[in-house]
């Protein structure tokens, strides 16, 4: 069990690791806002496999603000882009 | 005690509910009037008996909660403190401009009040560190009141210099705790004295340069003249009265409670290059309110200079300092305010011939501006001269040399604005009111008339008032005093 | 921000979204004293959802709830907060220090009440008076919204 | 200590610092964001262990709580101050259309007036006066 | 207790005039002559003929020994007179010699503060307390010359002379401390007790002998007086010849007999007194402005006080004494007389004074006769004084310094007999056509009444006839003279006679006059203007040194003050670093130790968030960065939460995204990109500056992290939590009741943060709105322009 | 018999971990292999949405605490909620493919 | 017809983990207070039919999965055909709203297809389309989860 949590974990870090390239290279605001967005996703989804790794209710505090408030980020960012469409191009 | 700090946050909660002016003066008047009352009793119990008073915030023992400790030194500073406050409020309504601007004058000020009675009051590094974020907080809404071109540049300056502060002290104050477990200054003392030197000495050069920063000295000094030229006058005459102080009083405290005595020759050597810079930055500038604020920090290496001397003579020097400076500083703004509510400017190019259209404006700006160029038989005299005293004694006759120089050269600079801006014909380009400059800003002139009766009261009483330094000092130099009151508490 | 005329935000973020988010914000406030949370956690959750709502351009709704005066819902938490710190000076106690009531009450029976429970609330409600004010202003796109609920007193 | 962490703050230090030392005030905003973030690792960092949360009623060693508490308060003050100078910010934008701090003006007077190296005091005006 | 309350009241007579009288000067000018009569009374009654010095001590600072001292010995009953006396015969003629002037109640007010000042310090019985009076002098000094502050000339003057009086000031207050501190006391009798010697001392005397130089315009500091003449003529005849550039010489009569045994203070005074003497008298022949003719004489005749006086020798102390006072009082005539010239006349031109003759022939006289006594002509006191001063010279023996002196005090005799001779000359020169015709014209217009004149005819003539008088009478004078002078040096023998017989020095004497006559009567009245325009060689050094003073200030603050944001970050960064290097240098590298081990997902999180960290301080795009910055948040709250504090990571996170929505309403109007910066130094700079804090800083940490000795308190936190704070949650615990204050001050910083933000966006809002109102006031304006037009 | 029910909610869980784990992993590999804002977002929201899903029920079988079970529910629902609020908010704004 | 309010006090004690009359009562002022502090843009409520409810949810459900392996092949081989984009326009046909955002919900939640627009007057619908599609099959599609979204959810006027 706590072996496959560990590689469960591990590929969590590696998608973060390539979505975080995502981020980091030269791309629009639009695609770093949703790759940051699926980073929230990794972070949510580690949190829950942390918690029933230890039965422990801590990680999914997190995870449950996560939910409510992560996707905010991704939402501002569509805001932004949306405001400023006529001056992009 | 914990008055001075729970009052006014109390009134400015109340006054967000207040939507007239009237009712929001009335407030802060009468919170400012209690805040007196129970800073003067707190004050005067001391005086007494010399006895720490300590309130342990949630009941805790002193140990481990956070602690509001006045003892000689705290007691004062908030006295003196809400006074000047009371009268610049005073001041200020009078100008009408900044509480007729935004109904969050009054409540951030009366936040800024708590802040420094805080920092005053604090037994607790981080709650300091808290104290000094509230009167900081407050400070960048006072100084961008009217939001105009000028204030926002101007208070970029200020905010984001202070917020590298800020985090310098943060960081510093972490430090602390991670190398001694504690932030209750009471416990500090002992374990910071068997930390290794060089963490020590690490953790002390940090504190002062946060402190530092804020006390405005050398060579961190730089946000400061360019800042407080911008805020009305009746603000900036509560920075340049007060704010700069909490971090003096806060480097005294670092040095004497903390590290008592250590590192005396750094403090010697910044307080001497503090007034020379300042006092240079002084004389290069036309501007009334410029030159004033170079002078705040040339005022600052004086007060530094005595620190570093340390020993309770020169600590006692140092306290006086700091005290008479606080009235004299803040009534030279207040004289600025006035000269510029009736010229529309104080600039020398703008403004002439003050002392013909207003003699008594004209004395109201010579005491101040002769005591700050230390020359007798006012305030100003008394407490250059003790520190120097303290230097001769110490045989620093660099420094000495310094002081007298730089007192000169406040000569020159304070002589610049009177000729600029008191002598000579009156400017017929200004924007001068037809009447007595006086007489439509009654309570303006009123409450600057306070302010200097203050500091030649100040003068006057220096014998008892230098006793309780003295005294004051030697509570300072007493940490096993200090410790063992907060512990017992 | 633009109201976005869109049924999608109608339904999810009105109806189930913002009331959720709510709910968990007042969990996440009175659970903190033992369990992560609090009022401050509390305070931005909720005022998460103000953002959320500001950000589909729902700030409409704001003004029509007794919220819109966010400087009185400032003035009101900090004098709960203050409240639980001067009270105790008037019982001869420290300020601040905390009191813990165990009443008996019929049908629900013992329930523990912390003073410091009415500190974290008034920690709450600032948070979430800063929160609107900094979207009321801020993202105000005329001015109408400054003066009526940025604050009030002119 | 956990090195990892540590180089992280040495990052976040040069960052910070390099960000503030910019001219456009929301790279200043963003320095004062990374410093906050900074300062507020380097204090759990160096104050605790990384040890079981707080609470009690937890199995393990407790770690540290205080730090947290402090650099939670920290964090809010972070984010107000953060707040203030993005208002700042937007204010100057508002006025000036840039979003550049720009020098003092009267320093820049001074500094060319030093520079003219004019050999007139401000107090006496000589030869220009009596003429 | 009276000496202080005289001496207070004085100032509270100025003081009240300044505020209070201002609409009725003459009226606060009698005021003043009353205050001034009573204290003469009080120093007259209470201190000639007393068997014991009356001594009066008032407590001020007196922990460090900042008490003022009064005592009324005999040369303070002397000064005191001469202060009061001569006080109130300026006071009584300014009545007349004011009549309209709008400044004279200012002219009054501070004329009383002046004397109250000049009082205390001849009074005083020790430096301390002497020199708190000094510096009021200088004050007063430099508000009286600066009286017409409309012309520039005058407030030029006024400042130098009180620059000059000050830096001598700041000297005299070092050698104040230095005396308190090494020998505990500033008693003048306590200092003459001690004779204290050594290098200390030598540079209390070298501070002191500064500070009286610049005081009483010895060489090089004699530029400032001649300058201080813009003043009106009371103020230059009270101030600037009668007492205050006495105070120096008062100081180096009280100090002399405490150091005038060390060679430094002889060859100092000596030097200085000479190069005075011969500088001054050889400017007075040169000047054509008769006031500046006194002015410069004075000069000379304070060189020549100051080397009696400084000699420390009794005899000469006797006739420093003497001619002090034979000097008020013919100078003070002179002062007041060519002011009456000038306000007769209109003018005080040399060539053109000869016309007085007929105008005011009693004024002429007294003037011939108080010249007369300043070229030390027989019968006159001047002449009695000035013999003295010869034998005393004479007789010194003080060595080279002695010899020095003669021929500096027979030279500069020779001087003062020449100027006296040219400003007699001037006297009795008859003015030509043309001037005396406008002469005429003036006065015309100014028909002085039988008051007025002889309020200005009085004190001009009194002091001649007491020039006249003391000389004839000059052997109860010198018994006068004994008390005062053996007051300073302890003994004094000499007596004063009006014909001492032929010896040395009336031999010398005759010499000296003849050759002075000479010379003065042949000097020419009109002198060309010399080079430098109106200033003096004096004033223009003193000019460039504050030119220079203040372009070096000016060079200065551009360094440290260069008003560019960036540069402080930088300077202030590097403070840091350089603490933290030095905490470094002092305790060695830190131990790398003590390291836990990080787990995979830790780093791999540490290594995910320094990657966006990095691209914070890269991205160019605005918003962008701030999702950035946001992500940085993220690995924080992560890392957080991994090292056991999910109230840090739940916190962080919620801030991060709230940032993140203030960042894009702050910034949503501002371009995509940030603009290529307009960098105040170059990147690498900035990037060397960062790396080194990113470096120096953890390893601060890790130095003072294994530094760690005592147990965090927080240890005491925990048994108390439940029981006591009824929480489990610890931080919490902290954050709402241990620490609960903390979190007060807090929302009070985030509740103020917040009203600073609505308060810019409505003061932007109001801003806009007058701009919208200006806009379409000035659209209707043109509106209505075009109406016109159409 | 609580033994059995363990252990094949154990290996049930472990295969929606490594299957939520995969999910995510194929979501930012996406965000690489797709062109354009829009496809890249369908090729990872929904994933993501689903991965996250999938390690919630995991986790839900191996937790014991009403109030844990409660949260890993909401926080399900509410990612069934704002995935289509953000692609919703973003398919308004971004422009192209 | 279940009570929004009930769900939210239902959530409420279930995130306390305990159903005691303490929870009960402090759920109901919290859902209260919740209830009144934002409130509702339009005056419908509507009727849930539990199995139809259920049977929508497998369904959705089952295509979140089926779509999601879809996509993830696309994503390890795309092609040409599997990456191409289209926006598809249709108009719904039941005429309410609120089963038009389930719709629009569940067609974004669905791999593949993301709903861009959903005007509430018009009801028309604009998805954006991964992958090649016909258009008919896939409005029928549409058409053919709208009748599912119906059946489980009536919709109720009480204005
Ligand atoms: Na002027
Ligand atoms: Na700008």
């Amino acid at each position: 069990m706590k072996a496959v949590e560990a590689v469960a974990l591990a590929i969590f870090v590696l998608a973060a690791l390539i979505a975080v390239i995502r981020i980091v290279r030269r791309s629009t605001l639009g695609d770093r806002a949703v790759a940051f967005d699926l980073l929230t996703a990794i972070m949510t989804c580690a949190l829950l496999v942390a918690a029933a790794r230890s039965d422990d209710g801590l990680p999914l505090d997190l995870a449950l603000l996560l939910g409510l408030i992560g996707f905010l980020t991704a939402i501002t960012v569509a805001r932004f882009i949306e405001s400023r469409a006529g001056e992009e191009q | 005690m914990s008055l001075p700090v729970l009052g006014p946050l109390i009134a400015a909660a109340v006054m967000l509910f207040l939507r007239r002016l009237s009712a929001q003066r009335f407030v802060s008047f009468m919170t400012l009037g209690v805040s007196l009352v129970a800073s003067a009793t707190t004050f005067v119990n001391i005086w007494d008996d010399g006895v720490i008073r300590v309130v342990r915030m949630s009941g805790w023992p002193g140990s481990f909660a956070i602690t509001l400790v006045a003892d000689r030194l705290a007691a004062t500073m908030v006295l003196v403190a809400t006074i000047v406050v009371t009268i610049v409020l005073a001041y200020a309504t009078g100008q009408r401009a900044p509480d007729e601007r935004s109904s969050f004058y009054h409540p951030v000020y009366m936040v800024m009040t708590a802040g420094i009675s805080q920092a005053f009051l604090a037994g607790d590094l981080f709650n300091l560190f808290v104290a000094f974020e509230i009167l900081l907080m407050a400070s960048y809404v006072l100084l961008t009141l009217e939001g105009t071109n000028e204030q926002v540049r101007a208070g970029t300056t200020y905010v984001v210099l202070n917020i590298l502060e800020s985090m310098v002290l943060l960081m510093a104050i972490g430090l602390v705790f991670a190398a001694t477990g504690t932030v209750s200054m009471a416990e500090l003392p002992a374990r910071l004295a068997e930390l290794p030197d060089g963490v020590r000495m690490g953790l002390q050069l940090l504190l002062l340069v946060a402190f530092g920063i804020k006390a405005a000295v050398f060579p961190l000094f730089f946000w400061l003249p360019d800042s407080y030229p911008t805020a009305p006058s009746s603000v900036s005459a509560v920075f340049a009265g007060l704010l700069t102080k909490v971090g003096v009083y806060c480097l005294i405290r670092t040095q004497t409670l903390l590290f008592p005595g250590e590192l005396g020759n750094v403090v010697i050597v910044i307080g001497a290059a503090t007034m020379l810079v300042g006092v240079l930055g002084a004389i290069s500038h036309r501007d009334m309110k410029r030159i004033l604020s170079f002078q705040i920090v040339s005022s600052i290496g004086y007060m530094l200079f005595g620190l570093g001397i340390g020993g309770s003579a020169a600590i006692a020097a140092t306290i006086f300092y700091l005290i008479h400076h606080i009235p004299v500083k803040t009534s030279l703004f207040l004289v600025e305010g006035i000269v510029a509510r009736d010229s529309g400017s104080s600039s020398p190019d703008v403004v002439s011939g003050m002392a013909r259209r207003s003699p008594i404006l004209a004395v109201l700006f010579l005491v101040p501006a002769l005591s700050l160029a230390g020359l007798p038989p006012f305030s100003g005299f008394l407490a250059k001269f003790a520190i120097v005293r303290a230097g001769v004694v110490d045989a620093q006759w660099v420094g000495i040399v310094v002081a007298l120089v730089v007192s000169l050269l406040t000569l020159v600079s304070m002589v610049k604005i009177w000729v600029g801006v008191f002598w000579g014909d009156v400017e017929p380009a200004a924007k001068v009111s037809t009447v007595g400059v006086l007489r439509h800003q009654r309570l303006m002139g009123v409450s600057t008339g306070m302010i200097v009766a203050l500091s030649l009261a100040i003068a006057v009483a220096a014998g008892p008032l230098y006793e309780f330094a003295t005294l004051a000092a030697e509570q300072l130099l007493d940490v096993a005093g200090y410790v063992n009151a907060v512990r017992s508490a | 921000m633009t109201f976005i005329r869109s049924a999608i935000l109608d339904e999810l973020v009105d109806r189930w979204l913002s009331k959720v988010a709510a709910l968990v914000a007042l969990y996440v406030t009175f659970r903190g004293h033992n369990a992560p949370g609090g009022g401050f956690a509390g305070g931005l959750v909720l005022g998460g959802v103000f953002v959320l709502q500001f950000l589909t351009g729902r700030e409409p709704h704001l003004r029509h709830r007794p919220i819109r005066r966010p400087t009185m819902l400032l003035g009101a938490g900090l004098l709960m907060a203050l409240g639980t710190t001067a009270v105790p000076l008037f019982v001869d106690a420290a300020p601040l220090e905390s009191h813990i009531w165990k009443p008996d009450i019929p049908v629900i029976g013992e329930v523990k009440v912390v003073s410091s429970m009415f500190f974290d609330l008034g920690v709450f409600m600032v948070v979430v008076a800063v929160v609107l004010m900094m979207l009321l202003s801020l993202g105000a796109r005329g001015s109408s919204l400054v003066g009526d609920d940025g604050g009030e007193v002119s | 200590m956990s090195l990892s962490l540590l180089i992280l703050v040495g990052v976040l230090f040069s960052v910070g610092t390099y960000l503030l030392m910019e001219r456009s005030l929301t790279r200043v905003a963003l320095g004062v964001g990374v410093l906050g973030n900074a300062v507020n690792l380097l204090i759990v960092a160096a104050g605790s262990r990384p040890d079981e949360a707080p609470i009690i009623g937890r199995s393990g060693e407790l770690t540290d709580p205080l730090p947290q508490a402090l650099v939670l308060t920290a964090i809010v003050i972070g984010f107000a101050l953060l707040s203030f100078v993005l208002a700042l910010a937007w204010r100057n934008w508002s006025i000036t259309e840039n979003d550049e701090v720009e020098d003092d003006l009267e320093d820049r007077i001074v500094a060319r007036r030093a520079e003219k190296n004019s050999k007139r005091g401000d107090v006496p005006h000589h030869e220009d006066v009596e003429q | 207790m009276v000496l202080f309350p005289a001496v207070v009241a004085q100032f509270v007579a100025g003081a009240l005039l300044l505020v209070g009288l201002r609409r009725r000067p003459a009226i606060g000018a009698l005021v003043g002559l009353a205050v001034l009569a009573a204290s003469t009374a009080v120093v007259a009654t209470r201190g000639i003929g007393a068997s014991t010095t009356l001594t009066e001590t008032v407590g001020w600072l007196s922990t460090l020994g900042f008490d003022l001292v009064f005592e009324l010995d005999g040369f303070a009953v002397l000064m005191a007179l001469i202060v009061l006396v001569l006080g109130f015969g300026v006071l009584l003629y300014s009545l007349a010699y004011f009549e309209h002037d709008s400044t004279y109640a200012r002219f009054v007010g501070l004329f009383m503060a002046f004397a109250g000042s000049m009082t205390g310090l001849v009074l005083a019985a020790d430096l301390f307390t002497m020199f708190v009076f000094w510096e009021l002098t200088s004050i007063c000094s430099f508000l009286l010359i600066g009286l017409n502050d409309k012309s520039e000339s005058a407030r030029q003057s006024a400042v130098r002379a009180l620059l000059t009086t000050g830096a001598g000031g700041l000297c005299l207050l070092g050698a104040v401390g230095i005396l308190q501190v090494e020998l505990g006391t500033t008693a003048f009798a306590d200092l003459v007790a001690l004779q204290p010697t050594g290098a200390v001392m030598d540079a209390a005397i070298v501070l002191i002998l500064l500070g009286a130089f610049t005081k009483s315009a010895q060489f090089p500091f004699h530029f400032w007086l001649p300058g201080a003449m813009a003043a009106p003529t009371p103020v230059s005849a009270y101030l600037h010849s009668a007492t205050m550039v006495k105070a120096g010489i008062v100081l180096l009569a009280r100090m002399s007999p405490v150091f005038g045994q060390s060679d430094l203070w002889r060859w100092w005074v000596v030097l200085a007194g000479v190069a005075t003497m011969l500088i001054g008298g050889w400017r007075a022949l040169r000047q054509t402005d008769a006031k500046l003719l006194l002015a410069h004489s004075t000069v000379s005749q304070l060189g020549l006080l100051t080397v009696l006086v400084g000699l420390g020798w009794s005899t000469a102390l006797y006739a420093g004494v003497a001619h002090l006072v034979a000097h008020a009082v013919f100078k003070v005539a002179l002062f007041l007389g060519v002011g009456v010239i000038d306000h007769e006349l209109g003018t005080r031109d040399v060539t053109k004074i000869g016309a007085a003759r007929r105008r005011a022939p009693l004024v002429v006289a007294a003037l011939g006769a108080s010249t007369l006594s300043m070229a030390g002509m027989i019968p006159l006191f001047g002449f009695v004084t000035k013999e003295k001063a010869l034998v005393a010279v004479l007789d010194a023996e003080v060595g080279a310094a002695g010899t020095v002196a003669l021929v500096g005090v027979v030279l500069g005799s020779v001087l003062s007999v020449a100027y006296s001779a040219r400003f007699l000359h001037a006297l009795l020169s008859e003015p030509d056509r043309g001037e005396h015709d406008a002469v005429a014209n003036h006065h015309e217009h100014h028909e002085s009444s039988v008051l007025t004149r002889v309020l200005l005819g009085a004190p001009v003539l009194v002091p001649a006839a007491a020039s006249l008088l003391f000389g004839l009478i000059a052997t109860r004078v010198g018994k006068w003279l004994v008390a005062p002078s053996t007051s300073l040096a302890g003994s004094a023998k000499s007596k004063l006679v009006l014909w001492p017989g032929i010896n040395d020095a009336l031999i010398i004497s005759a010499i000296v006059i003849v050759v002075g006559a000479v010379i003065g009567w042949r000097a020419p009245l009109s002198v060309a203007a010399p080079h430098g325009k109106h200033r003096s060689r004096g004033e223009r050094s003193f000019d460039a040194v504050y030119d220079a003073t203040l372009g070096l200030a000016k060079r200065l603050t551009r360094v440290t003050q260069p008003g560019s944001l960036p540069m402080y970050v930088a300077v202030t960064s590097l403070t840091v670093a350089v603490v933290a290097i030095a905490a470094l240098a002092v305790d060695g590298w830190p131990a790398f130790e003590g390291f836990v081990s990080d787990s995979p997902l830790t780093i791999a999180v540490t290594v995910l968030t320094i990657a966006v960290s990095i691209g914070v301080a890269v991205v160019s795009a605005r918003f962008t960065a701030a999702v950035f910055l946001g992500g940085v948040g993220y690995g924080a709250a992560v890392l957080f939460l991994m090292r056991g504090a999910p109230d840090l990571a739940l916190t962080q996170v919620l801030v991060e995204t709230l940032t993140i929505v203030i960042f894009l309403l702050a910034m949503r109007s501002m371009p995509h990109s940030f603009a290529p910066a307009s960098s105040w130094a170059p990147k690498t700079v900035r990037i060397a500056v960062s790396l080194l804090v990113g470096i120096v800083v953890p390893l601060l940490v890790l130095s003072v992290h294994g530094a760690r000795t005592a147990p965090s308190v927080a240890e005491d936190y925990a048994p108390r939590s439940i029981s006591e704070a009824g929480g489990a949650n610890l931080v919490n615990v902290i954050l709402v009741d241990f620490r609960g204050f903390d979190t007060m001050g807090e929302i009070t910083v985030l509740a103020v943060a917040a009203l600073g933000v609505v308060n810019l966006v409505r003061a932007a809002e109001r801003h806009r709105r007058q701009r919208e109102r200006e806009n379409s006031n000035a659209s209707a304006a043109a509106g209505s322009a075009t109406g016109d037009v159409s | 018999m609580s033994d059995v029910l363990d252990n094949v909610l154990d290996v049930v869980s472990m295969i929606l971990f490594v299957a939520g784990a995969l999910l995510a992993l194929v979501a930012s590999v996406a965000l690489h292999r797709f062109t354009g804002t829009r496809s890249r977002m369908h090729a990872t929201t929904k994933p993501a949405t689903l991965g996250v899903s999938l390690c919630a029920i995991g986790s839900m079988l191996q937790l014991s605490d009403v109030s844990n079970i409660t949260k890993v529910v909401v926080i399900i629902v509410l990612q069934l909620v704002t995935a289509p609020i953000g692609a919703h908010m973003f398919g308004r704004s971004v422009g192209g493919k | 017809m279940i009570p929004r309010s009930l769900v939210l006090l239902v959530l409420w004690i279930a995130l306390w983990g305990d159903v005691s009359v303490a929870n009960l009562i402090s759920g109901v002022v919290a859902v209260a207070l919740v209830t009144w502090m934002f409130a509702e843009r339009s005056g419908t409520t509507y009727q849930v039919r539990p199995w139809n409810a259920v049977r929508l949810i497998a369904f959705v459900a089952y295509s979140l999965v089926t779509s999601s392996a879809r996509v993830a092949w696309a994503v390890v081989f795309p092609t040409p055909e599997r990456t191409t984009t289209s926006v598809q326009t249709l108009k719904l046909q039941r005429g309410s709203v609120f089963v038009g955002a389930i719709v629009a919900n569940a067609i974004t939640l669905t791999p593949g297809t993301m709903t861009l627009e959903l005007d509430p007057e018009s009801l028309e619908l604009q998805v954006h389309v991964l992958g090649e599609v016909d258009p008919e099959t896939f409005r029928a599609d549409v058409l053919d989860l709208e009748r599912r979204v119906a059946e489980a959810v009536r919709e109720r006027s009480w204005t």
